[in-house]
């Protein structure tokens, strides 16, 4: 053999269509990663109508665990290419997508990635895709718990780092850009104890504090922040994490506003059914419309595209189509994934938290702008 | 002025916490030379076994007695750990100081593993009394209860082992046991019983600081013991490796200088500004604080 | 001739896979001092550590080793200790983190009151310099330090490793009175390079060459016979102040063993 | 050529080294001796410069040479043996005295140089090994060696280095008696040749007799005398401060 | 100047420098033929396209296999490099992760953000490493022992919470920052070309064994040794130690920044873990698995290490063992569960790393075969 030669790909038409899965299933984003797979086994069964096959191709899917590490999830993606994959998806965490999104562009193959929320993903290339919502939807989202932001004053609350700065820099476009005042407190994603920013944020009296959090240490910051009376003071939104999480806000809880990505309840489509039915346990969680929406992109880009990425690529460019969160449409010119957002407030106690929707977004409404197409 | 007061008891509440870590590291460092990168885990181990023990164990429960109860249950899960630990692991490598080391790194690596495997990687939220969650009003500062919780075991622990190590011959001969073990055996003292207690101890105080650091926090995580490491290695290290009153010194500067520079600072220079008294302590003063110049 | 205090038989020890004692037996009479004489590096520290159950973790023990009836390789070091083996090791191994006081104190045995008074009547420098650290006492007030140890404590047998090396002549005349003094209560294994000391203090001797014993007997008997001197320690008369007396021609009682005449024929 | 300027070194209150003023010539062979915690080591810890005197000066061949670090007062000629053996545990007695010989050749800090081709420098170690009689042990590992081998090889290391000034700390110190006169007759060629100076601390009083061309005495950190060796042995105070009763 | 003698660094298990030794006998005129021989089927392995059913997930030749090898090479390297420090020096430093990131984030810095084609990006970011590395090893190198650790620590916590805090853009915080291959000849980009990746790891790894092996060898190399035994003796052979640990710290630097932009290319981008503490300890892991002080020990632990690592993943998800009752399968799918139990044992079983097994094999043999046995 020579050192060139990648083993081809079927061509043929009974061969199986090969989708390569790269996600965490070890890691820090594990369980991310677990309702993912989920979401995107009951996918294929819903959007194959149970057949796993597409045409007369059997969809033959390989996962592999990059364990949140991109170094991992770049072996693991050339490894699948080298092996005639021509669609890969996964990709719990930001880091990954980013990383992994170049080697599908220089390879010519369709990835797309998975809860992993930073908004770069979205017009990175030509063949990246992306299945999950962006932090920039969260935002907007945010937005509309405040009415009219003309003269209002918002305060930014969050972590260092890219995700914390994607959440700024939506804040100050989206709310900023209708008229509010936008500051941010920034802190450390490491810290143990949050009263100093909690002062600063009680010092500057907002009439919105969005705050961008991720991480163990969420659970600590909401207390503290409730013990400074921050939470009565204002009014605070948050993104609604996945379901195990919700007992850590404690009293805290009650007291916030939440943007949601997605909550077992918020929609009832008839995807959302058959999701339900299909995930062990039968109740949804956040990421599971990533995975669910990810096996229907699959589906569909075998299905019009066989073999021939870029036909792959024009099959999903401007497609919409019903998933568990309603009508999602892949905007053509960024493949920006539209979608439904909700609004959510949380009641209950002890470890029995329930999320109730108070409002639902439209994907339109959410959209973010359209990027220029990067490569 | 209220802004003062809220941060400087907060910033000892850091404090109290990061010398919780800080003591038992210190304590098995200085005396058994022994750089305990599984520390992490003995408080992962500590805060499992509080937070399972509120939920299964008769007569433990997270409120009043029954916490108390459950904090005691997990205490003694990690003195037992750091006990298994000394005798299965650390025992057969004595002398072979970077082995101990090592094998602390792969025991943490593997240990923190197996919480995770069995009970997740996310934070579950941690049984605790209410009044650990709510605040009292001091000169109109809202200060946390468990920060002041923090405060009170802090100093009952920096208590305790300085009396153990002034009352009882242990410190002795764990001192004399790291400069030539095979002298003080020589001597007619079974040094090995020694150091197994002193990683009981310190197994105990880790596991103490995982459970007080859980309720503080709220929840439970495994990951959680290895990020305060790090900052109990600096405290450590401020404080002069071995010298527990240095490493009070060092927590009471460090819990401060994070909480006031993150105020009046910008996001992440508190730590930076950690790092940096890290290293002017070291090239001014390399043995510590209170660390003793030795002259060979 | 009553039991001896310790017995050694074919003790070998393997170090690293060097074969460093190969196979040596000798007896320490239950009064008076025992000398283990040899030239640098021939095993006479390893012995005393084998005794003492110090054999680095490489190294290999076999023979036997009994105190009395008992037999003590199987047994931990800190055992045989407070069953009453004093030991001062060669390079003195004070702790010299410790203070003065502090090293004393942890030579205490739990249930006998330590001897303080006849250590600091001894040694009266360690007295004064009790909240010194060891480590930066000199060299011989460190060997002090380390006999001083020892004598804290009442013992049925010291085995002491060099005690007078780097000592100046008066501290030297000193220990040898007080190890002198000692042994008239507590019979004394000594290695000693010093054949000053030896001559004075020492009762029966036991020389080691090449990891084997090459002559045991009786000490001044082995001082007397020059030849004997010279062949087996390397030491010429003119080292001996002492007058060849009247036995010049006499043959010492001690025995040569089979091992220092192989020796002799192959050089 | 060696020269100390009231040299004082006090930890606290207490002087371990009190105002000590001693003059080196070229070729001599002055013996140090005093009773145990004199301040003798202390004092060659002081020369070396391991150790920074509170007061005083330290000259070579007239250059002050107070405020060097060891290594460049080494480099100037300053040579010294460890009262406990330091000796590189984890090489070969041959590669241990190799170093010192590099060391004292310069070349150190060449790193693309393969240093086992040195002949020279494998040679001239070779030569100091077979002067204190441990070539046969060449390939031990020094860590390994027994006590009196070890200070053989601290000698060896000396020799290596061609000092001008040579500070011995009790050389003979756990020698076995066989090996004395050998080892006296390696530290008296020391001298014979080009003038090098030699400071030597020895309890041997038998050693120091037959080597030293003068003899000071300390006591308390204090130089008590410095003279002849028989002055010095008839002097009183010696006798009953250090000598005591001849056993 | 105060001395202080703070609890010893642990120093390593001593091990007389190879290159230090001479080897006689056959065995040692057949042996220096051994890595070249070895070097020769790493050089054609591109070319074979065995399948090792188990070991790899692909042929030889896949460009999974060649990107795995490829990142266990560099660690080879980055391990020997290491232990020039380590095991040969015996200076204990926890921040060589920084240079190595120095190295990873230079080079993707100055090619993404700055657009410097890489034949610039690539010295700059070596240089800059190395630079880097003297000046803070300068000031780092005036403590010894546990504080120098310590303070090579801090150094490197420091770079890492700038690369998190992601100033000005630059470094992509959390996220990290993928390169942008415009900058890069075509040979290097691209899944079908894999195996030049692979190619230039194994030169960075000969590269670096070579230079270690050189310098060990060498008249510094003999300075280095007898800095990790006796650090004050050296002083008094006239031999200024500080100066020569900065020339060990300096050069190792610059090996890890080399590895860094190696590194850099084959994962075609930085992410942040690459700057934590936890990259320094699993260098020493690395090392002390192979052996410190050795010639191939820390390379062989680099790739082991780095192997296990990545294969240990899909073992953890393999079917065998999910098959396995919970208490087992559990665990067994933690890589980091089985990489800290492997390394436990090692150092248990293993005292001198993967290189003190050729020596007891040896020893058996010699022991097995009759009338070889060496007299007393
Ligand atoms: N740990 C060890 N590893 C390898 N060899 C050793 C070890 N310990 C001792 N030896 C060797 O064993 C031999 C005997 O050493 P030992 O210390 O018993 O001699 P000694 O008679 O006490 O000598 P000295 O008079 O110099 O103190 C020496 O050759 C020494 O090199
Ligand atoms: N760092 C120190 N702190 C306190 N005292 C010290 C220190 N270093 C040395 N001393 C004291 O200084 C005195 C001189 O010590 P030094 O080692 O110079 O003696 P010496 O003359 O070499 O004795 P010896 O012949 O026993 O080796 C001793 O009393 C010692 O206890
Ligand atoms: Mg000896
Ligand atoms: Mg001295």
């Amino acid at each position: 053999g020579s050192p060139q030669d990648t083993a081809n790909g079927g061509g043929d038409s009974a061969a199986p269509v090969k989708v390569g899965l790269v996600y965490s299933q070890s890691g820090a984003l594990a369980s991310y990663g677990k309702q993912y797979i989920e979401g995107f086994r009951a996918g294929l069964d819903f959007a194959t109508n149970g057949t796993n096959k597409v045409g007369d191709r059997a969809i033959e899917i390989t996962e592999v665990d990059d364990a949140g590490d991109p170094a991992k999830a770049v072996s693991a993606a050339k490894d699948l290419i080298g092996k005639g994959n021509k669609i890969i998806a996964g990709s719990t965490a930001s880091g990954v997508a980013l990383q992994v999104a170049p080697i599908a562009a220089q390879n010519k193959v369709l990835f797309i990635s998975g809860p992993a929320a930073t908004d770069a993903v979205t017009g990175a290339n030509k063949y990246t895709f992306r299945s999950g919502r962006q932090s920039y939807q969260d935002v907007v989202t945010a937005k509309s718990f405040i009415g009219d932001p003309a003269g209002k004053k918002v305060v930014v609350f969050a972590q260092d780092g890219a995700f914390g700065d994607a959440n700024e820099a939506a804040v100050k476009a989206v709310i900023g850009g209708a008229g509010a005042s936008v500051s941010a407190v920034r802190a450390p994603a490491s810290a143990t104890e949050f009263t100093p920013f909690a002062s600063q944020i009680k010092s500057a009296k907002p009439d919105l504090l969005f705050v961008a959090w991720a991480g163990t240490t969420a659970p600590a910051m909401w207390q503290t922040l409730d013990q400074q009376g921050v939470l009565t003071s204002t009014t605070v939104v948050t993104g609604l994490d996945i379901r195990a999480s919700w007992p850590t806000f404690g009293a805290a809880g009650s007291k916030i506003s939440f943007l949601s990505h997605y909550f077992d309840g918020a929609s009832d489509t008839e995807a959302a059914k058959a999701a339900k039915a299909k995930v062990p346990g039968g109740t949804l969680d956040l990421f599971h419309p990533d995975g669910f929406a990810a096996a229907q992109m699959v589906v569909r880009a075998a299905a019009e595209g066989g073999d021939d990425v870029d036909k792959m690529v024009t099959a999903l460019e401007g497609w919409s189509f019903e998933s568990v969160k309603g009508t999602m449409t892949i905007r053509a010119e960024d493949h920006a994934l539209l979608q439904p957002m909700y609004q959510a407030s949380l009641t209950g106690s002890g470890d029995a938290f329930t999320a109730t929707a108070q409002k639902a977004l439209t994907g339109d409404e959410t959209a973010p702008p359209v990027q220029a197409m990067k490569g | 002025m209220d802004a003062i007061i809220l941060l400087t008891l907060t910033g000892l509440g850091l404090a109290a916490l990061y010398f919780l870590v800080a003591s038992g590291l210190s304590l098995v460092f200085g005396l058994a030379d022994v750089l305990n990168f599984a520390h992490g885990l003995f408080l992962g181990v500590g805060a499992y076994a509080t937070w399972w023990a509120a939920g299964n164990l008769p007569g433990a429960g997270p409120d009043g007695l029954g916490f108390v109860v459950a904090v005691a249950f997990g205490v003694a899960a990690g003195t037992l750990m750091a006990v298994l630990v000394e005798l299965v692991l650390i025992r057969p490598l004595y002398s072979r100081t970077i082995e101990q080391v090592l094998v602390t790194v792969g025991l943490s690596l593997a240990g923190v593993a197996l919480l995770q495997a069995t009970w997740g990687a996310d934070a579950r939220p941690f049984p605790r009394p209410a009044w650990t969650r709510e605040v009292t009003s001091i000169f109109g500062a809202q200060v946390p209860n468990g920060g002041l919780l923090l405060i009170v075991a802090a100093t009952l622990v920096l208590g305790a082992i300085l009396a153990f190590l002034r009352w009882t011959r242990y410190g002795l001969i764990i001192r004399a046991g790291v400069e030539n073990r095979e002298m003080v055996t020589a001597l007619g003292i079974d040094v090995r019983k020694a150091f197994t207690l002193v990683f009981a101890i310190g197994g105990a105080a880790a596991a103490l600081a995982g459970a007080l650091g859980s309720v503080y926090f709220g929840t439970v995580s495994p990951q959680q013991g290895g990020s305060l490491l790090i900052f109990a290695f600096i405290v450590v290290v401020i404080g002069g490796m071995g010298s527990v009153v240095g490493s009070a010194y060092a927590a009471v500067a460090v819990g401060l200088l994070q909480q006031f520079v993150n105020y009046y600072g910008t996001s992440g220079l508190g730590d930076i500004c950690v790092v940096a008294l890290l290293a002017v302590v070291l090239l001014l003063r390399p043995q510590g604080i209170a660390g003793k110049a030795v002259t060979a | 001739m009553s039991e001896p205090v310790l017995t050694v038989e074919d003790l070998s020890v393997r170090i690293a896979g060097l074969h460093i004692l190969q196979g040596v037996s000798f007896t320490v009479a239950p009064t008076g001092v025992t000398v283990l004489l040899g030239r640098n590096g021939v095993g006479k520290t390893t012995t005393l550590r084998a005794v003492v159950g110090l054999t680095p973790r490489n190294g290999e023990v076999r023979g036997t080793v009994r105190m009395g009836a008992q037999s003590l390789l199987s047994q931990r070091t800190h055992r045989l200790v407070r069953g009453g083996l004093g030991y001062v090791p060669e390079d003195r191994c004070v702790f010299a983190g410790l203070t003065v006081a502090e090293n004393l104190r942890l030579a205490e045995r739990r249930g006998t009151t330590p001897a303080y008074d006849r250590v600091f009547a001894l040694f009266p420098e360690l007295d004064r310099r009790s909240r010194q650290r060891a480590g930066s006492l000199s060299g011989g007030q460190q060997q002090m330090l380390a006999i001083g140890r020892v004598l804290l404590n009442d013992n049925r047998l010291l085995l002491v490793d060099e005690p007078t090396k780097g000592l100046a002549p008066k501290v030297v005349t000193e220990v040898a009175e007080v190890l002198e003094r000692v042994a008239e209560s507590v019979p004394v294994l000594l290695v000693e390079q010093n054949l000053a000391v030896v001559r004075r203090l020492a009762r029966d001797a036991v020389v080691l060459a090449a990891g084997r014993v090459a002559w045991t007997g009786d000490a001044q008997e082995l001082l007397l016979e020059t030849a004997l001197t010279r062949s087996l320690l390397g030491v010429g008369s003119a080292e001996s102040h002492q007058p060849a007396g009247p036995g010049a021609d006499h043959q010492p009682a001690g025995q040569r063993t089979a091992a220092a005449s192989a020796l002799e024929d192959g050089s | 050529m060696l020269a100390t300027r009231g040299l004082t070194w006090r930890i606290g209150e207490v002087s371990i080294v009190d105002s000590v003023y001693l003059d080196l010539a070229p070729g001599e062979f002055l013996g140090v001796i005093g009773p145990n915690g004199a301040g003798k080591t202390s004092l060659f810890n002081l020369i070396t410069g391991l150790r920074r005197a509170t007061e005083g000066r330290v000259t070579l061949d007239g250059q002050d040479i107070s405020d060097l670090p060891p290594y460049r007062r080494a480099r100037l000629g300053l040579g010294r043996t460890f009262q406990a053996s330091s000796v590189f545990g984890s090489l070969s007695v041959r590669e241990n005295v190799r170093l010192a010989v590099q060391a004292h050749r310069g070349g150190s800090l060449k790193l693309w140089r393969r240093a086992a081709a040195d002949r020279e420098v494998a040679a001239a170690a070779d030569a100091a090994l077979d002067r204190v009689g441990l070539a046969h042990r060449g390939t031990a590992l020094a860590g390994t060696l027994a006590h009196g081998e070890k200070r053989k090889l601290e000698i060896a290391l000396l020799l290596a280095g061609e000092p001008r000034v040579m500070l011995l700390d009790e050389p003979m110190a756990g020698v076995s008696a066989e090996d004395v006169p050998e080892l006296v007759q390696v530290i008296r060629s020391l001298t014979g040749d080009s003038g090098r100076a030699v400071l030597m601390v020895e309890h041997h009083m038998d050693v120091i007799l037959e080597l030293a061309d003068r003899i000071a005495v300390m006591h308390h950190g204090a130089l008590l005398a410095c003279d002849t060796p028989e002055t010095v042995m008839a002097n009183p105070t010696v006798q009953e401060a250090y000598l005591g009763e001849s056993l | 100047m105060t001395e202080v003698k703070s609890p010893e660094v642990p120093a390593p298990p001593a091990a007389v420098p190879d290159e230090l030794t001479e080897e006689p006998g056959r065995w040692g005129r057949i042996r220096p033929f051994l890595p070249l021989a070895a070097l020769a089927v790493a050089v054609i392995l591109p070319y074979s396209t065995l399948h090792l059913p188990g070991i790899f997930e692909g042929a030889l030749n896949s460009p999974g296999t060649l990107q795995l090898l490829a990142v266990c090479l560099v660690f080879g390297g980055l391990a020997a490099g290491y232990d020039l420090l380590f095991g040969r020096t015996g200076m204990l430093s926890f921040g060589h992760a920084l240079y190595f990131a120095a190295g990873v984030y230079g080079t993707d810095i100055l090619i993404t953000r700055a657009g410097l084609p890489l034949w610039q990006a690539a010295p700059l970011a070596i240089v800059g490493g190395t630079i880097l590395a003297g000046l803070l090893g300068a000031v780092a190198l005036r403590t010894i022992g546990i504080a120098f650790a310590m303070v090579t620590l801090a150094f490197a916590q420091v770079g890492a919470i700038l690369v998190a805090r992601d100033f000005g853009g630059l470094t992509g915080g959390e996220e990290g920052l993928p390169l942008d291959v415009a900058g890069l000849p075509d040979g290097l980009v691209g899944v079908a070309n894999t195996v030049n990746l692979y190619w230039l790891a194994l030169a960075y790894l000969v590269v670096v064994v070579f230079v270690v092996h050189r310098v060990s060898g060498s008249p510094t190399g003999r300075v280095l040794a007898g800095l990790r035994d006796d650090e004050r003796r050296i002083g008094v052979l006239g031999l200024d130690p500080y100066r020569f640990k900065l020339v060990a710290f300096t050069l190792a630097g610059g090996l890890a920044s080399a590895g860094g932009v190696v590194y850099c290319l084959i994962v075609g981008g930085a992410s942040p873990h690459i700057t934590s503490s936890e990259l320094t300890l699993s260098l020493l892991v690395m090392v002390v698995l192979g052996g410190p002080g050795t010639r191939w020990g820390p390379v062989l632990g680099g790739i082991l290490y780095m192997y296990l690592d990545h294969r240990l993943v899909s073992f953890g998800t393999s079917d065998a063992v999910n098959a396995l009752p919970a208490f087992l399968s559990r665990p067994l799918s933690q890589p980091l569960f089985v990489l800290g139990t492997v390394f436990i044992l090692a150092v248990y079983f293993f005292p001198g790393g993967l290189a003190s097994l050729a020596p007891r094999l040896a020893l058996l043999r010699d022991s097995l075969r009759p009338g070889s046995r060496r007299q007393g």
